[in-house]
């Protein structure tokens, strides 16, 4: 159990929320959060948005029953965490290109943080959230709203590598998009999840060398590797 | 200090707790999380002669209190687990089942004739699986398809057996009975419920399968009764399943007559909730002034 | 507007709601809360030839997402229901059901023939009922048990006749099929499914018959695979229950083929929830452009 | 959806939860209760503890998971209730005695606003709780707490009626006290319900009259008629 700091709306039905607590974690790493004891029963896979010495930061959409749940956390409440699961982006070198769509804008956060020099693509539906955090930590920060798509303002072939994470259709396309240039692609997948330890394979999604966890092997993967419509 | 040592059959557990097949992988993940052998056992992910990849789509789908799954499973295949994963699994101080499914009677003989000279201490045959040959009904549902099954595996094996059953059985005592008859060592229950979800906006099953199996908290008074029924019917021991969350749920078993009890959904709700079950049980014979879970077993 | 009438059989429902048996008693007590003619029909509270008190004990308790319930059918008999329920029944806008259980063949014949020339639409032959002749088996486990009642009530009755299926049953598909062969006019299914609770401090079942009838939201992806089952393999309409407890859950039994739908245990949840339900499906019909449930009934 | 205008810990595990509305009830009656939406399954029963022009007032015992969520809602959070059910105190005349035991307390409260001249027992197990707030309205007020218990101090002769509510020990003892006296004794049931509406048949009682509902015949019954241990 550990206690709400902060759990504020920031837009596009999104919320954020601060936990305290000494807390371990990479970027693209995730926990899997309760707001409640036994009902509904799984707990919810949330990406890690920021870290520090005294605090975990998470950034949720409100979809259904669990994330509406927690978003009714108020503060000095606690919640569950379990984690950090997962295997998170590489820390990559060179010029890359973080290209966060919707919802997926959430652990690219941590990844600025880590890499240096970066440029962001941030896609939303109506209103761009969080822009001013994020410019301060990247270059250069494009945000496309509407009916604009990021993959509309990213010229790929500008990086070497771009590590995405938001919907499947999109990263599928920016899979599409680096293939035959040298620029390398990390997506982060999602998948539903009982277990997040890589012990029941509910996740399993399919790659170029079989079937891999989302939990435990991803939910980071080399681009390439995906077999999307798997 | 209460003792949680049981005796199932010939083999000694250090408690009854044995973590359900397919909801602890191999225990390795888990192990990272606490020292996994504080647990009586762990029935393994299920193991069928050949490698499989599982099912396509959507593989789990949460309802009230309950999960379904659609797993189909994915697993090594038995040579995959001797060679990748029983390195970690046999040194592990705790009973070691290994958890064998099937396609058709062969795979089960198969599957079985390379796990007897394994260090394992224990097989689980899974019986639920589709019968390839009967147009895919699974083996435990009709007593004199399983009774051939069990007859067959138990020619092959001196390693102690023990049959889970499927609470879709036609009947479930004859069932137990059945195995029993045929030599079995104890049975084990309930395997998922056959259910279904649909997803009323695609106008689709959430399952590619259409059925999937539901297990936890839901299905815990069904599966307690069916514990009870086939307790009281059987002289052979039993592992009783089917939603088991907190201690309270695990004694109840034990009162229905389990020797053993396993827990699997309630992993995905804390994944310490063993130890806290364990300890729960322990806290409760102390309060209660039990010595040995003898006492309380099958006394209703 | 959406046209939520439903045809079961020859029999016309405004919409595809059914307040299911031993849930809303004669309707009374809800048609103070709101006007239950709002609903497609009502079942009522199980009849037995004689009136009954039920069981002693504990008659409810709570579980994950659902409940247990030892009733007992505790019931005015038929000639009761005839002489003190059925006046305010029967001038009720909506399909009446007289729902009838049974202790042995004769009383569910005896009672089906006082209930023939009354005021009523519809009856719900529950073959749950245990089969005092053969040691307290339910009517409704064994295809061939059932068949007899099932032919020797049909045999007495011209009134439309749904026999309603119990999930404890060895073959639920063969029972419906059973059904239809004996000339049933429907089936509806489930009734509740055979559980037990233990009280580990009094070490006790928490029911004085030890099993209970567990029903809500925890059966419900178990009672939509039977239905699903069931309509797949019968030309008879199907009323389908289980756990309906939202405007989705209706309509995941009505995809699955469903003609109505009861509901039960939800009135306990909300006593207004058979309102919320049916203008749930109504406003799912509205958004997805669907003018007759015949639609979307049975489409997968 | 109702708005919660207090809920404080009164002592003794329980909490007095006082809810905004025009809501009707009689003394005794009760209703039924969740702060939750569908987990756990059952609302709770509870009595009526006061009522007024805009509010109702609920006493109630921490005992399961109910009662504990109930315990955890804040000021201006809502809650869902339906009622009045069942059938209350009768609006006796004469000398009346309220005997209320631990959480029976609860409904007494509304019978003394009603009943003119009562007075009042009520049994604790340490502590007395709300002990000025029956003393406002109770001619006397006789608190028994630990080993001393409320049978022990009241006279029974001394009152045409006992009104009466608390464990069925205490009750069944009271009924037994006023045997072959012209006292006469209603007391309050406590069932498990599921409907609250006397549609279910779960919360059956046995009395001289045959079986009745607790939740609509009842929970209060002239004590002579009902057959404890039945
Ligand atoms: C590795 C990973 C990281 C994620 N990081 C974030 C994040 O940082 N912020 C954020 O808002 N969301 C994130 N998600 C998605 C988030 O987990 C779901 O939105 C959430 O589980 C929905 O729960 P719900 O109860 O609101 O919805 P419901 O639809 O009611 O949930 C029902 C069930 O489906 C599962 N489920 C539904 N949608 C998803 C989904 N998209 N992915 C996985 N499971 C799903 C739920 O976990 C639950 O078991 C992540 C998902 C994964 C797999
Ligand atoms: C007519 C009536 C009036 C009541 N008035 C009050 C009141 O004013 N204040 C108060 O504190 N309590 C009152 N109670 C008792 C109160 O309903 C229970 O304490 C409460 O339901 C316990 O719920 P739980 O979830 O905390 O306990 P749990 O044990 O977790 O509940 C499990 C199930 O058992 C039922 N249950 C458990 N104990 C009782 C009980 N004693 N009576 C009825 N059902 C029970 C619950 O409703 C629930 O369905 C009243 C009961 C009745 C029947
Ligand atoms: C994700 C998942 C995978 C499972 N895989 C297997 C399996 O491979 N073999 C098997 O015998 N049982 C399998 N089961 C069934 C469980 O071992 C157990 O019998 C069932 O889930 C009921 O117990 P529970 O409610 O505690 O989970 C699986 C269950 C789940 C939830
Ligand atoms: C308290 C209670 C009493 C019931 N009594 C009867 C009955 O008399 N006859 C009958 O056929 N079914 C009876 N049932 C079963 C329901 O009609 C229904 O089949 C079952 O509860 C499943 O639906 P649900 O989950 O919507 O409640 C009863 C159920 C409950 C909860
Ligand atoms: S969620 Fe269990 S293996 Fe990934
Ligand atoms: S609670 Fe349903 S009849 Fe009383």
């Amino acid at each position: 159990m550990y206690k709400v700091l902060e759990n504020r709306y920031v837009g596009e039905d999104m919320y954020l929320m601060k936990v305290e607590g000494k807390f371990e974690g990479e970027m693209g790493q995730f926990y899997m959060l309760r707001a409640w004891d036994m009902f509904p029963l799984l707990s919810r896979p949330i990406s890690i948005h920021d870290i520090d010495e005294n605090s975990i930061t998470f950034l949720y959409k409100v979809f259904g029953e669990g994330t509406q749940i927690l978003s009714r956390v108020k503060e000095n409440e606690t919640i569950k965490l379990e984690g950090p699961y997962g295997n998170g982006y590489e820390k990559v070198e060179g010029k890359v290109a973080l290209v966060g769509g919707g919802i997926g804008v959430a652990p690219l956060y941590l990844v600025a943080k880590n890499i240096e020099n970066c440029d962001a693509y941030l896609g939303f539906r109506n209103e761009a959230i969080l822009e001013d955090e994020y410019k301060a930590l990247c270059n250069e920060v494009h945000i496309a709203t509407g009916n604009t798509f990021v993959t509309d303002i990213l010229d790929v072939e500008k990086y070497d590598y771009i590590l995405t994470c938001g919907p499947t259709p999109m990263m599928e396309k920016l899979v599409k998009m680096v293939e035959g240039t040298n620029t390398k692609i990390m997506v982060s997948l999602e998948n539903h999840m009982a277990c997040g330890v890589g012990a029941c394979l509910v996740c399993t999604c399919k790659t170029a060398f079989g079937n891999k966890k989302t939990c435990k092997d991803g939910p980071v993967f080399w681009g390439e590797d995906v077999i999307f419509n798997g | 200090m209460a003792n949680l040592n049981v005796k199932f059959g010939n083999i000694d557990f250090k408690n009854p707790l044995v973590m359900a097949s397919g909801t602890f992988g191999f225990g390795k993940e888990y192990n990272e999380i606490y020292d996994i052998q504080k647990l009586g056992g762990v029935s393994s992910k299920g193991l069928t002669l050949n490698a499989r990849p599982g099912n396509n789509g959507m593989r789990v789908c949460e309802t009230p209190s309950g999960m379904m799954n659609s797993v189909g499973l994915e697993n090594p295949g038995v040579q995959g687990f001797i060679e990748n994963e029983l390195q970690f699994f046999k040194d592990l101080d705790l009973v070691r089942i290994a958890n064998v499914g099937g396609g058709t009677l062969d795979d089960y003989i198969q599957g079985v004739k390379l796990l007897n000279n394994q260090p394992i201490d224990m097989i689980e045959l899974n019986i639920s699986c589709p019968n390839v040959k009967a147009g895919g009904m699974a083996f435990g549902i009709k007593n004199e398809v399983a009774r051939e099954v069990v007859r067959e595996v138990r020619a092959v094996t001196d390693l102690p057996l023990v049959i889970k059953l499927s609470p879709n059985a036609e009947d479930i005592i004859g069932m137990a009975q059945v195995c029993e008859e045929e030599g079995a060592d104890g049975v084990s229950l309930v395997n998922t419920f056959k259910a279904m979800a649909i997803d009323i906006n695609k106008r689709k099953p959430v399952f590619e399968n259409v059925y999937a199996g539901l297990s936890g908290p839901a299905i815990k008074p069904i599966a307690l009764r069916m514990v009870h029924e086939v307790c009281k019917n059987v002289n052979i021991p039993v592992m009783g399943m089917g939603g088991i969350t907190t201690a309270n749920d695990a004694i109840e078993f034990i009162m229905a007559g389990s020797t053993c009890i396993q827990v699997g959904t309630a992993n995905f709700i804390n994944p310490k909730i063993g130890l806290e079950i364990i300890d729960g049980i322990e806290a409760f014979m102390i309060r209660e002034g039990i010595k040995s879970l003898d006492e309380i077993r099958g006394i209703l």
